[in-house]
């Protein structure tokens, strides 16, 4: 009875947790594609820089007119909802192409093995290497400013992780016995890459992809945040945050007056990510049982 | 062959498993048999009969998802049932010792043999780390492993796979137990490394006179080694007998099946008899008998669960149509 | 025997190399194939049997190429397998299928039976596209499953039904030869007879030759004709079977008759215990490599290295002293014993 | 094993080459005025006017592969060029501020470890019921919090409000005595300097500035760590020689501890290595957010005005670290397993 009661537990937390992420990523969803109602831009102006809504330098406490209040002579809450859009754009393009490249690189470097294998590793080691936020800062840097810039700089320098996993993941699928069954009835390499090894290995890519979809997001914001990704005014989470640094550092309760320009911008970008990393866990308890991590 | 003392008794014994969609499997559903001191038992079956489940059931080792539900497990006059648990901890490794099938998973890799077999003697022997060694040495000569001095600094990866298994009965009978369980001790071994390991396991039985489960789906082996025979098939013992009973005079359609169709070097077979079908899944055994999908005897009676009958002295058959196994042809298995 | 010969290997060699060092160069040779050579006709069951680490499994991927040969030569139908182009290669496969140990990992998960077992002729080309499905139902038929596993997948079948599967995959391009690779190793006792009458059955139907791979001399007896033994990557004895399990010659041949359990507490054979393991295939002992275990071992047997002669017709040995050592039971082969 | 480590070393140099190819690739982006500063070590030259007869000097027209060879030996000579912001040799930026970064790590790796692979444990013993529950939701929303936004939460509730917590690497007095000649520096680490000088008071206003960034990076790292843990331990008990351990009589607490602890901290170190080089190049936002010195915050600053000697250098040397760093955590796996051990 007892144990009963512990496995429904379970179930529910699984569920909960997943339904949990599914649903706040839907919000988010749902705020991106509305954006332009929720949070109307000025006409004929690009609608991702934040409008100046005051000359006054100082942050302004929530208010009607401006909900989530003012930082940086900003509105707030027109920052948050255009920052769900940024964030989207810059995971969405980061993840979906250095993980096409990951995939491309993981494969020849596993499935053809040996000096493929060798020279392959031994570039993504070169690129591995450099700190993943330090490398993006600093190719941001040579780029120059732009958000376009910063998801070029991320893409040149994550593309290893996939690769790596899905090579490792083909190491073991090749080991299989219907490969060599796949060999043995004459199929040629690329069609046995396309139906039986991809199909087996590609989960856990899709997997950490989703998880890597939240830290990406995050990197993209602290290039922000540093004030070194995109330009001056963009609708960002941690270019937001950028407005409050300097006021926190107020000590004798200074920087608790200016809470709004913490909690609001911090509570999106916090639960954007959990969303992902719930998905991906997920994604990986009904893909995967064995690996409940 | 005057009677020798009951060493285990293990009456109705149930155990119960719970999947992740909280299905109940009734992995050993009423188990009844006896050990003797100094004779060895063997549990036969196919893979999910619930031998494996059974033996671990006997040191109280079910995993976590599953539990003993019900039944008595009396050793040398203990109900080892109510035990608790640092008491059964006593027991364990020092009066029933356990070997496994794989002998490369079954020893833990980042510590030498040494470290692991002195570990149980240490823990049950109460002796300072020199004489534990000492007694562990001499333990891996008995085992039969050359050199034991250099053996006990190795680590199990550096160890053939029967050197390994050597290693394995030597911890497992370094505090003498009084019954060793052996769950498909030569599964994963070469027939020439299966049958050292087998006269090994004989050897030391007598020397130590010691009580054997010897716990395998091969019933060469059991043909070889066993006295007594315990066939098990879904859960449930279907027949027990002496080795003569059983090879001589099988009398469950299980048995009778299983021996047919096993292809064998001594005669020739012109073809084979199969059982036709496959072992029910746990969660959906049939009820009353649950050989009775696959039985060419069966009846609309075998809905009933069968209780034991008598056939002669030790031999006992949990079927009601044995009386008819005569009309077990050899075609009556082969219908593919 | 003037038939033809269907499959041959001469010399066939296949060294592993083993990399060690700082430069990972090689510096020795597993030497799991060495110097095979041996005729498989047209009907016949060619069995090979052998203890773990003797080379069997590896001989049997060299014949198909799926393990490159270091040397030798593999003929099949007088055509040398081993100098054809890759394309070339991939359409010769077609002649040769393999059965293999593991019914979990010898089926893609991910793939229905249907497409499983109708890849080999979607790639050949068997068969017009329309009727490749009735085809593959009907083959679902004959290894004894229903036609509508066609649409499922393999998890949801049991081990002995999954290796039917892929048994029928194996037949579905019409081969000539089938290499069963431990076939029926992996199953139960009552799933590996159904497996082993479903493989006879076959045989006859489809004109079938095999080459069975197996570590079970019960196995072996059961469903061979001629039997190879194998010991550290070399061929020890060959012959038919009335004559293997009657008068084997070769020391390690009787020494594994007798090693073998037998469900009949009756049976009695003098049981010749082999001392020690399997010594490693990179450094296989000098002369006979059978030497350092054999029971009857002499000097010679240390330097020389026995070549594989035929004793006796059809009944080729590699042992410098064959027939010192006997089983004491000779089994019978031929008249059917009840049980 | 031996073989092993000399082949890892013999790849060094290899890898090293491709970074520094990296880095100039990217920078060969830069125009000839803009890189002109990486090759100068004296400030007073770039104000020269006439700065076209230093590219000239530097031969910063040359055909690529001249330039990098020149630029290798500039490197490996220890001219990394002069830096705006550390408004001394980018060499020697480097060297002052990186312990600062090290003592940092040090001190949060510490808890990371500690606590991470406990409640790994914990959690993979108290498998699916509450507690495992808990500290996975614990982990789960450690990990979605990107470390500035978690930062500027603890300045705001332990500085601001509380005051308990200051931002910055000590106080004004207690900088001060760290000009006077009466503090000797040893390691550049203020609380193991402090120690050494017996000063106390030095070392607990250390600590105290310490304890902001190690709360923030601890909570940020700790998820990887106690997921590893767990899915490792979890794995382990799954094993026949825990079975084994059980049945030789062995209590629970021996099989947990003993058993199965040696065989899941395998994987566990090796992430733990990461984790700690991770922490290294992580600092960057952190030491920022709290306003200490640090290679770190070094960085952003450089990044942020456009000091592309100081980035250049900064990266070499992050690349260096890092490298040797896994060199030291792949050797340290094959003395941990013993199956790695003999190869």
């Amino acid at each position: 009875m007892k144990r009963n009661r512990r496995t429904l537990f379970r179930k529910f937390f699984l569920n909960l947790s997943a339904f949990l992420g599914f649903f706040i990523l839907f919000v988010f969803i749902v705020v991106a594609i509305f954006a332009p109602f929720i949070a109307p831009p000025k006409p004929n102006k690009n609608p991702y820089l934040m409008p100046i809504v005051t000359w006054n330098g100082n942050p302004e406490a929530p208010s009607p007119e401006h909900r989530f209040g003012i930082a940086g002579k900003r509105d707030i809450f027109y920052g948050v909802i255009w920052g769900t859009r940024t964030a989207f754009q810059v995971g969405i393009i980061v993840t979906f192409v250095s993980t096409f490249i990951g995939l491309v690189v993981g494969s020849i470097a596993g499935y053809f093995g040996k000096l493929f294998d060798e020279i392959l590793m031994r570039v993504t080691d070169v690129f591995l290497a450099i700190p993943f936020l330090v490398a993006a800062m600093v190719f941001t840097t040579i780029l120059g400013t732009g958000l376009d810039k910063v998801m070029i700089a991320m893409t040149v320098f994550s593309w290893m992780y996939p690769a790596r996993l899905i090579r490792g993941n083909i190491l073991q699928v090749k080991e299989e016995q219907y490969i060599t069954a796949a060999r043995s009835l004459g199929v040629s390499h690329f069609f046995i890459i396309l139906r039986h090894v991809l199909p087996n290995s590609i989960f856990p890519v899709l997997i950490q992809a989703s998880m890597r979809m939240g830290s990406l997001v995050i990197t993209a914001a602290s290039l922000n945040f540093l004030g070194i990704g995109a330009p001056q005014g963009y609708a960002d989470w941690g270019a937001l945050l950028n407005y409050s640094r300097n006021w926190m550092l107020g000590g004798n309760g200074e920087a608790l007056k200016y809470w709004y320009m913490t909690v609001f911008p911090g509570t999106a970008m916090v639960l954007f990510v959990l969303s992902w990393n719930l998905v991906g866990d997920a994604l990986r308890d009904f893909f995967d049982p064995r690996l409940r991590i | 062959m005057n009677k020798p003392s009951l060493l285990l008794d293990v009456k109705d014994l149930r155990v119960f498993f719970y999947n992740d969609n909280k299905e109940e499997l009734h992995a050993v559903d009423g188990v009844t048999f006896q050990v003797y001191c100094g004779e060895t038992v063997a549990l036969v079956g196919e893979s999910g009969c619930g031998k494996s489940v059974t033996s671990l059931a006997l040191l109280r080792l079910i995993d976590s998802n599953g539990r003993i539900t019900g039944g008595e497990i009396t050793f040398a006059g203990i109900n080892l049932l109510h035990l608790s648990k640092k008491q059964m901890q006593g027991i364990r490794g020092k009066d029933i010792s356990m070997i496994f099938q794989e002998p490369s998973t079954a020893l833990n890799p980042v510590f030498t043999i040494g470290d692991q077999i002195m570990e149980t003697i240490i823990l049950h022997q109460h002796v300072n780390q020199k004489e534990a060694r000492d007694i562990a040495e001499g333990m891996l000569k008995i085992a039969g492993i050359p050199d034991p001095g250099k053996r006990l600094l190795e680590y199990p990866h550096e160890l053939s796979g029967g050197m390994k298994q050597r290693a394995m009965i030597a911890m497992a009978l370094s505090c003498r137990p009084k019954l060793l369980i052996a769950d498909e001790p030569t599964t994963s071994l070469d027939v020439t490394i299966q049958a050292q390991i087998l006269e090994l396991i004989r050897d030391l039985q007598q020397k130590l006179n010691m009580a054997v489960i010897l716990i395998t789906h091969d019933l060469g082996i059991v043909a070889d080694m066993a006295n007594r025979i315990i066939v098990m098939y879904a859960g449930k013992i279907v027949e027990e007998g002496n080795r003569q009973d059983i090879f001589k005079d099988p009398s469950h359609p299980y048995t009778i099946g299983l021996l047919r169709s096993i292809p064998r070097l001594d005669i020739h077979q012109e073809k084979l008899s199969s059982i036709p079908g496959m072992v029910p899944d746990p969660v959906h055994f049939p009820s009353g008998c649950r050989f009775r999908n696959r039985c060419p005897l069966a009846d609309p009676l075998c809905q009933q669960e069968p209780s034991s009958a008598l056939i002669s002295d030790h031999h006992f058959v949990y079927c009601h149509h044995w009386k008819r196994k005569a009309e077990l042809q050899a075609e009556s298995f082969t219908n593919e | 025997m003037n038939e033809s010969v269907l499959l041959k290997t001469k010399h066939l060699t296949k060294f592993f190399p083993v990399k060690t060092g700082v430069f990972r160069r090689t510096s020795g040779w597993v030497k799991a194939v060495d110097d095979v050579s041996f005729q498989v006709y047209p009907g016949e069951t060619f069995g090979i049997v052998g203890e773990s680490g003797c080379g069997k499994s590896t001989l049997g991927m060299t014949i198909l190429r799926l393990i490159e040969p270091t040397s030798g030569s593999v003929f099949f139908e007088d055509r040398d397998v081993t100098t054809l182009s890759s394309s070339q290669l991939l359409r010769f496969r077609k002649n040769i299928q393999m059965i293999f140990q593991d019914p979990f990992s010898s089926l893609n998960p991910r793939m229905r039976v249907g497409s499983i077992i109708g890849e080999g002729m979607t790639v050949h080309g068997v068969g017009a596209r329309s009727n490749r499905e009735f085809i593959v139902r009907t083959l679902l038929e004959k290894v004894g499953l229903q036609a509508d596993s066609f649409d499922r997948y393999p998890h949801e079948f049991s081990g002995g039904q999954r290796q039917r599967i892929g048994i029928a995959r194996a037949l579905a391009i019409s081969p000539k030869l089938i290499i069963a690779d431990e076939a029926v190793s992996a199953l139960d006792v009552s799933i590996r007879s159904q497996i082993i009458n479903l493989m006879a059955d076959l045989k006859t139907e489809f004109q079938l030759t095999y080459l069975f791979i197996s570590h079970d001399l019960s196995v072996v007896k059961h469903l061979c004709d001629r039997i190879m033994v194998m010991y550290l990557g070399k061929t020890m004895e060959i012959t038919t079977r009335e004559i293997l399990f009657c008068r084997p010659l070769h020391p390690y041949t009787v020494s594994l008759i007798s090693a073998v359990p037998v469900p009949d507490p009756d049976y009695h054979i003098n049981r010749i215990l082999l001392l020690g393991d399997v010594p490693s295939p990179v450094h296989p002992p000098s002369g006979c490599r059978f030497h350092t275990r054999c029971p009857v071992t002499r000097k010679k047997c240390e330097t020389d290295e026995p070549l594989l002669i035929e004793q006796e017709p059809f009944h080729f040995v590699a042992c410098h002293y064959p027939g010192t050592l006997a089983i004491s039971v000779p089994l019978i082969l031929t008249s059917d014993s009840t049980l | 094993m031996i073989f092993y480590i000399i082949r890892r070393f013999l790849f060094l140099p290899i890898i090293l080459l491709g970074i520094s190819l990296i880095i100039f690739v990217l920078f060969s982006r830069l125009s000839e005025y803009q890189r002109l500063a990486t090759y100068i070590n004296n400030p007073e030259r770039l104000k020269s006017t006439d700065l076209d007869k230093l590219i000239e000097l530097y031969g910063l027209r040359d055909p690529a592969i001249i330039q990098y060879g020149r630029w290798l030996k500039n490197v490996f000579s220890g001219n990394l060029g002069w830096s705006y912001v550390g408004k001394e040799p980018v060499y020697n930026a480097i060297l002052r501020r990186f312990p600062f970064s090290v003592e940092l790590t040090i001190f949060s790796v510490i808890p990371i470890i500690l606590l991470g692979t406990w409640f790994g444990v914990l959690s993979a013993i108290h498998h699916n019921r509450p507690l495992d529950h808990t500290l996975r939701i614990f982990s789960v929303v450690g990990w979605s919090f990107p470390d500035f936004v978690f930062g500027l939460f603890i300045l705001m509730i332990f500085y601001s409000s509380l005051n308990w917590f200051p931002p910055g690497n000590l106080s004004i007095w207690a900088s001060d005595i760290l000009k006077t000649s009466l503090f000797r520096s040893y390691t550049g680490m203020l609380t193991i300097d402090s120690l050494l000088n017996r000063r106390l008071d030095i070392f607990f206003d250390a600590l105290r500035h310490l304890i902001g960034p190690v709360i923030t990076l601890t909570y940020v790292e700790l998820a990887f760590i106690l997921r590893i843990t767990r899915s490792s331990m979890l794995e382990v008990l799954q094993k026949d020689y825990i079975r084994t351990a059980r049945a030789k009589g062995l209590s629970e607490k021996v099989v947990i501890n003993k058993h199965a602890k040696r065989n899941a901290m395998i994987p566990v170190a090796t992430v733990s290595g990461q984790t700690v080089l991770g922490l290294l190049s992580g600092t960057v936002i952190v030491e920022t957010i709290f306003n200490r010195t640090g290679l770190g915050s070094f960085m952003a600053l450089a990044a942020q005005q456009l000091d592309y000697a100081s980035i250049m250098g900064g990266t070499l040397f992050f690349g260096f670290i890092l490298i040797i760093g896994n060199l030291i955590v792949d050797v340290s796996y094959a003395v941990i397993d013993p199956r790695v051990r003999l190869e």
